[in-house]
């Protein structure tokens, strides 16, 4: 197999993956509750953009038919929609979760008066 | 072998338990005895309606609910069953009326707690007694244990809370750890658990995992109270005396020995067992705990404490006669359970009787208590006479056959430690008896004028089961005959 | 058009590790409205054109004022 | 625990980025992804609803469900921050509040216990304690640009059909143009043009306009959300009903989006307490 | 049946999950006008809800599985509803359970949030509404919308509670959002190695297939994702916290339904989407997880043993609870899915049952400590004859449910030999009766120190103290929370009585011919 188009099929996912797993370290590792936020959204976006990739479609259109279209249309002129709707939807789930995340972090920050999370087990534990 | 399908059994096992509500729910003393009673004697009066047809061979049959492919939680009245089940529902009705002498007598506190769980005890042993697979069993073994808990602990003071927690923790502990697994077992490998004469494992498992079943079984059933299991019996005894009486003495620990009667003859079956050479493992454990258990009897000065001690001792007769597995044998060790019923709650019902009257507790303390007691003590000889097993009282019968047994088994070690712990058992009753009446009595017993025979709830009831003592051993053949019939039965004869 | 492509998706990774190493949460938060817009661009080399719209109002829109409005209301301060 | 954290990442991600190798190439037209359900969408979106827009076509009839909960979870995050944050009592900031002073532009501080001007005051305004210069270039472009945004959230929404747009689109960027308001001006602005009950009960209604759809097909006997029901309602034959039930339901869901933006909003940016914002 | 009706009744599978969500909206419209009108409306929608279930519930039980086509369209290219037995059943305990926690909760709902209480009610329907679509749908991505609407809603309702609530909250948002995220990356796995989002049309394609490492990746991906979810062991940190901080109102529901409707969901994914031979066949997936659900048995009950505040010490055994599904159905036999499956209808009940006993002593005593159980037995004698009721389920004592789910699940460990989660079991017993002694114990034997000498009534005869504890007031729970924790009590053994008929019409047909 060449190398390079390769790695050209494979960056995208490789890329993807690589978010993944870093919005998943932020979530584990960051003591900073809105950075723990940072990477759930990091983590959310990645797999929106796995999908889109997954069902990416060389030499193919937007999926919006076109006037000469009409009557016969050959799949393989436009990309697949399915995808597109799918991570439309997780998008806003993404940025609901994101609200209440936000919310969560705002109503911790007015109990502990901080946002690092040893502080506040710190605040938990001496209480 | 006629059978019949009827809810008479079931009826028989709610009666009590319907009765709960209403005990709760009464608004005096009176009301709430009254409907013990009334349900003492209507579960009484099921049980025996059931006598006749169980008497010719047949077997009442029913079903309550199909929970597990091929094991339902069912019903069955056999010989066996009605022996055992005549035995406690009659004499929940005497204890019934002690309980009313005794609680009264002493004032004490949370009666109708005590007066329902009392029933729902009753509900749980008739269950035993009727059930017809292991896990019906099961279902109300652990139904008693935790119905009994309340009644142990019922003075809820430190010592209660140390011994309920010992209680629940042999009876339970014991149960889940080992019956609960080997019944599974046996469920995985046969596929159902009914007991049946012969057993349901033959052939299924090899005689190593045998010996484990059964020895998990017969351990597992903690409420036979075979060593090192058996300790949980002595710290039960700060349970108020009826509940000694009736439940340490006849329910709860003959339940015990029933469910490892069963399980053992039931679903191991009596040829695996002692084609493997079995029998003779548990009889050894059974003969240890005899002897101990007497031993550290002669040695307690606690009446209730001697009194738990030999009830440990006269359960291991009849794991021994189980584990002889011949047909005397067997059909001795049905016996004991109403002969040492009877006798040994006769013996309960008189220390209480005693604490009731004039407070004493410690067998050093009832020096010539005979000559202000003479009833209660001369039934204290009765039932001493049963449990030793001399004549006239019934035990004589039982341990007869349990004799015959070892003689037909031709396992004389085990006849050798019978008559030892005959000896024994005389020893450490006889004293008692000679102490109360051929002693002179201790001061104070002089001082305190107001020391005089229990009130009459007590009395009556202790008088009846000791008359029963010696009526049995005159008079033993419904027992006998019912003892004959489920001995053919469980041999598969 | 692929190297387009690459060259985004490397610029999404980067601002990813920038937002998440800023010192200050309001960088932080403007960081990732870029990473959004990055991302939304990507959709669009992809030819997904209504999730990078969706993305672009959401993501870089909407999601990087939310994260505003909470680091105005809480602190700027971070210890990683 | 981070480093416990890192070698999980690692190895979970190391074993993904091996695995990518049996992954289809990217842009492969040969892939399962577009040759098993997707060709059915590409070729009947258009007749069976007379829309060009072939992701709106499967986002409001063919998945419609999803989108439906897909609103419903917009409003369920719009119901949690509400419930979360809001509170009527006053926040940390002290009990100074700042007043302007209209006819002279003069800005003045009460501190704690000071008397407050009359809530309906034409001569005082509330103005924020994170208060900025009053800059009448930025408030002024953007209520130029306001208006604007919203036509061209309309067009957004009414265009869904034939061009890259839709309900959710829309629904956000006019959401946006409130949270412009808020930003601009302050929050009491934008509480003015559109309340905290407004903004609960919008988005209820736009989802209920989107369930209620549904239920309407139901109890006209067919399938939830089967469009075609409702041709007879809509004046017009079958797949002409489903591109008009798309716009409605778009509607909805613009309704609900733009609502609970803004609330979501509103309750983040005053930290629940809805009297002074960023 | 009327026509109407009949007409009617073939949407119950939409009107499960719609019923409620709309009547849910409605609640929380009509509670922003007057907030008496939020509970009716909640209490209308999760009814008809419980209606439609059992409608359902009696249609499957006649052999009939439930299709129902969103939208008219035929899957794969539409979202489909799928309700078999299993999930029936499942139905009803979800509808049942959220209702009389919802009667019971009422008061302390009202009491908590207040003006918000509408909030707290649509939220809650939400939830519940979710978590049916979850159990009903048949399209897996449908199913991560819902999962999400389930948890959003969950995060919420959790988040109102004591002071620690939020930041518990909080953790639990980041743990189940990397959950769902991992389930949702399975999602994308499958659908690039298959093309479709339908689980009946997936499965039908993988069986054609074979081996496929995308798939395997796939079921990494969801199992990992779901087993956060559940709070199976080593990733159960976010449940303790998150459910002992939460209001009671809130924990009795989520306890008693999230963990059991995601080990659902497993068990639906593993069952009717991968090949069984993907799960099973290998052995060593299984073996792990059977081990995994072993030692979290083991750690979550020496856990519990540790916890000084009943809520707490409860919420440790949800996490055992949770090792013994998961464990039971990995040991791949019938007994032991059987087993698993039949337990997460008796869990729910059972976990109920104790946390809403657990909710009336602290509606009573203001605090779940165990010094502040002191005298319950006196006080509150229903309360704590339910909470009893309720030990001994979750212990495994007949007749009680938790008795029989136990004992297939334990011939189900002794039919394939694994004798580690047999012992586990055993021994989680014992620590679940050692647990509930000590809180039985304390409340019978100890009294509050101050009702000594005040409140003691010694004159009635039937209540003189010879030497038990002075007799103490009766104050039980209000009647609305008692009546429901009562109709639970006698559920559970209802539960064990019908566990035959459950069984075998209801659970037998889910599990397929293949496993043995």
């Amino acid at each position: 197999m060449d190398a390079i188009p390769y790695f050209i099929g494979k960056y995208n996912y490789w890329g993807c993956i690589f978010l993944f797993f870093l919005g998943m370290y932020a979530m584990i590792s960051k003591t900073n509750l809105i950075k723990k936020i940072i990477g759930l959204n990091i983590f959310q976006t990645s797999i929106i953009l796995f999908f889109i990739s997954a069902s990416f479609k060389h030499d193919a259109t937007l999926p919006i038919l076109m006037e000469e279209h009409k009557g016969a249309i050959d799949p393989v002129m436009y990309l697949n929609p399915l995808p597109h709707v799918l991570m439309l939807t997780a998008i806003v789930v993404a940025v609901a979760t994101l609200g209440v995340a936000l919310t969560l972090a705002l109503k911790v920050y007015r109990i502990y008066g901080t946002l690092e999370e040893d502080e506040i087990n710190h605040a938990i534990q001496s209480h | 072998m006629e059978t019949l399908y009827s809810i008479t059994p079931l009826l028989a096992l709610l009666v009590s338990l319907a009765a709960v509500p209403a005990i709760v729910s009464s608004r005096n003393m009176n009301a709430r005895e009254a409907w013990t009673f009334a349900a003492a004697f209507i579960k009484f009066g099921l049980v025996l309606s059931m006598a006749p047809f169980v008497l010719q061979g047949g077997t009442i049959h029913f079903t309550i609910a199909e929970v597990i492919p091929g094991v339902p939680i069912a019903l069955k009245v056999d010989a066996f069953g009605l022996l055992f089940a005549l035995v406690s529902s009659s004499l929940w009705i005497v204890t019934s009326a002690y309980s009313i002498g005794y609680m009264r007598g002493l004032d004490e506190h949370s009666q109708t707690r005590y007066f329902s769980f009392f029933a729902i005890s009753l509900s749980a042993t008739i269950g035993v007694a009727f059930s017809a697979n292991l896990l019906t069993m099961y279902l109300f073994y652990e139904m008693l244990s935790f119905a009994t808990y309340p009644l142990v602990a019922h003075n809820q003071d430190h010592e209660g809370r140390v011994s309920g927690r010992k209680y629940i923790a042999y009876l339970l502990g014991a149960s889940v750890l080992l019956a609960f697994p080997a019944m599974l077992y046996v469920y995985v490998q046969a596929g159902t658990l009914d007991f049946t004469a012969g057993g349901v494992v033959a052939g299924n498992v090899n005689s190593g995992t045998l010996l484990v079943l059964a020895l998990m079984l017969t351990f597992g059933f903690a409420k036979a109270g075979i060593m090192p299991l058996h300790s949980w019996l002595p710290v039960a005894m700060v349970a108020p005396t009826p509940v000694s009486a009736l439940l340490h003495a006849v329910a709860v620990v003959k339940v015990g020995v029933f469910c490892v009667f069963r399980a053992l003859t039931g679903t191991l079956g009596t040829g695996p067992l002692s084609d493997a050479g079995i029998g003779t493992i548990i009889a050894i454990f059974a003969s240890i705990t005899i002897l101990v258990s007497s031993l550290m009897a002669l040695s307690q000065d606690e009446l209730k404490r001697r009194l738990a001690f030999s009830t440990v001792g006269q359960l291991s007769y009849i794991v021994l006669g189980v584990a002889l597995l011949t047909p005397a044998a067997l059909q001795g060790a049905m016996m004991h359970i109403t002969m040492h019923a009877f006798g040994k709650i006769t013996l309960f019902f008189c220390a209480g009787a005693i604490f009731v009257a004039s407070g004493k507790k410690y067998i050093s303390q009832m020096k010539g208590i005979g000559r202000r007691m003479p009833i209660t003590m001369t039934a204290f000889f009765i039932g001493a006479l049963s449990v030793i097993g001399l004549p006239p009282a019934g035990g004589f019968l039982s341990k007869w056959y349990l004799v015959i047994g070892t003689l037909e088994s031709g396992q004389i070690a085990f006849l050798v430690v019978l008559l030892v712990s005959s000896i024994l058992n005389a020893a450490y009753f006889l004293p008692i008896v000679y102490r109360a009446f051929f002693c002179p009595p201790e001061e104070d017993l002089y001082k305190n004028e107001s020391i005089k025979e229990s009130p009459p709830w007590c009395l009556y009831p202790l008088s009846i089961t000791a008359i029963g003592c010696l009526v049995l051993f005159f008079y033993p053949q419904p027992f006998f005959r019912l003892a004959q019939l489920a001995v053919s039965q469980i041999m598969g004869g | 058009m692929i190297p387009v492509d690459i060259i985004v998706l490397t610029l999404i990774i980067i601002c990813a590790l920038g937002a998440l190493a800023a010192k200050d949460l309001m960088v932080a938060a403007i960081v990732i409205g870029a990473y959004s817009f990055l991302i939304c661009l990507l959709l669009a080399v992809m030819g997904a054109v209504d999730v990078a719209f969706t993305e672009a109002t959401v993501g870089a829109g909407v999601s990087t004022v939310f994260f505003v409005a909470t680091v105005f209301q809480t602190t700027r301060r971070t210890k990683d | 625990m981070k480093k416990l954290a890192l070698i999980l990442c690692l190895f979970a991600g190391g074993l993904l980025l091996m695995n990518a190798h049996y992954l289809p190439m990217w842009g492969d037209p040969a892939s399962p992804a577009s040759t098993h359900v997707s060709p059915y969408f590409i070729e009947n979106a258009y007749e069976h609803t007379k829309t060009p827009n072939m992701v709106a076509v499967v986002l409001a009839d063919y998945r419609s469900y999803d989108t439906m909960f897909e609103a419903a979870v917009v409003l369920a995050a719009g119901f949690a921050c509400f419930f979360l944050l809001r509170s009527r009592a006053r926040g940390k900031k002290g009990g100074h509040h700042y007043y302007r002073h209209i006819p002279t532009g003069v800005t003045i501080k009460i501190e704690e216990g000071g008397k407050l001007p009359a809530e309906n005051s034409k001569v005082f305004r509330s103005i924020d304690a994170l208060w900025t210069p009053y800059d009448p270039i930025i408030q002024t472009t953007c209520r130029c640009l306001i208006p604007f945004l919203q036509i061209y959230s309309l067009y957004v929404l009414a265009h869904g059909h034939y061009s890259p747009g839709g309900g959710f689109q829309a629904g956000v960027v006019l959401g946006a143009t409130i949270i412009l308001l808020a930003i601009s001006h302050n929050l009491k602005t934008s509480l003015k043009r559109m309340s905290e009950r407004t903004a609960a009960l919008w988005s209820i209604i736009g989802v209920f306009i989107f369930a209620g759809t549904g239920l309407l097909c139901l109890l006209l006997g067919m399938d939830y959300l089967n469009y075609e029901v409702l041709a007879p309602l809509l004046l017009s034959d079958e797949a002409m009903a489903r591109s008009h039930s798309i716009l409605i339901v778009e509607v909805g869901v613009t309704m609900a989006v733009m609502a609970v933006m803004v609330w979501i909003y509103y309750n983040l940016s005053s930290a629940g307490q809805q009297d002074e914002g960023l | 049946m009327d026509p109407i009706m009949m007409e009617f009744s073939q949407h119950s599978p939409v009107l499960i999950v719609m019923a409620p969500f709309l009547l849910g909206m409605a609640a929380a419209a009509a509670g922003w006008a007057n907030r008496k009108w939020a509970f009716p409306m909640a209490f209308l929608g999760l009814l008809s809800g419980l209606i439609a279930a059992i409608h359902m519930l009696i249609k499957t039980a006649k052999g009939e599985i439930l299709v129902y086509h969103m939208a008219g369209w035929l899957p794969p290219f539409g979202i489909a509803y799928r309700i078999d037995t299993f999930s029936a059943l499942i139905l009803t305990a979800i509808m049942a359970v959220a209702l009389i926690n919802l009667v019971a909760s009422r008061a302390s709902a009202e009491k908590d949030f207040t003006e918000k209480a509408p909030a707290w009610y649509a939220l809650y329907v939400f939830f519940v509404s979710g978590l049916a679509g979850m159990v009903a749908t048949e399209d897996i991505f449908n199913l991560y919308v819902l999962l999400e609407i389930a948890s959003l809603s969950a995060y919420a309702l959790i988040g109102m509670g004591h002071n620690r609530a939020p930041f518990a909250a909080l953790n639990y948002l980041l743990m189940g959002t990397i959950g769902a995220s991992f389930y949702l990356m399975g999602v994308a796995y499958i659908y690039i190695a298959t093309g479709s989002l339908n689980m009946t049309d997936i499965a039908v394609i993988l069986q054609e297939m074979g081996p496929n490492p995308t798939i395997t990746m796939a079921f990494a991906l969801c199992m990992t994702g779901l087993l956060a979810k559940m709070a199976a062991f080593p990733v159960h940190g976010w449940l303790p916290n998150a459910y002992t901080f939460a209001p009671d109102a809130t924990t009795n529901v989520m306890a008693a339904l999230t963990t059991k409707v995601s080990i659902y969901i497993m068990i639906r994914l593993v069952l009717s989407l991968f090949p069984l031979s993907l799960a099973f066949d290998t052995g060593i997936i299984a073996d792990a997880m059977v081990w995994l659900a072993t030692i979290g048995i083991f750690a979550g009950a020496f856990m519990a043993l540790a916890q000084k505040s009943f809520k707490r010490m409860l919420t440790y055994i949800v996490v055992v609870e949770v090792a013994y599904m998961v464990g039971g159905f990995w040991l791949g036999n019938r007994a032991g899915m059987t087993g698993a499956m039949l337990h997460i209808l008796n869990d729910a009940a059972m976990t109920l049952c104790v946390f809403m006993a657990v909710a009336n002593i602290r509606a009573r005593r203001g605090a779940d400590a165990f010094s502040d159980l002191k005298g319950l037995f006196q006080t509150m004698p229903f309360s704590m004859g339910a909470l009893v009721i309720s030990g001994l389920a979750i212990i495994g004592i007949p007749p009680t449910c938790g008795f029989f789910s136990k004992w297939y699940l334990i011939s189900g460990g002794i039919e394939a030999g694994h004798w580690g989660f047999v012992i586990a079991l055993l021994s989680a017993s014992i620590i679940n009766a050692i647990l509930f002694f000590k809180v039985f114990e304390i409340a019978f034997f100890e009294v509050p120190a101050e009702t000594f000498g005040q409140n003691s009534r010694e004159h009635e005869s039937d209540h003189h103290t010879h030497h038990g504890l002075p007799s103490l007031a009766m104050a039980e729970a209000r009647i609305s929370m008692l009546i429901p924790l009562i109709i639970m009590a006698l559920t559970l053994l209802a539960l064990g009585f019908m566990t035959g008929g459950i069984v075998n019409l209801f659970i037998d047909p889910a599990i397929p011919g293949q496993v043995l």
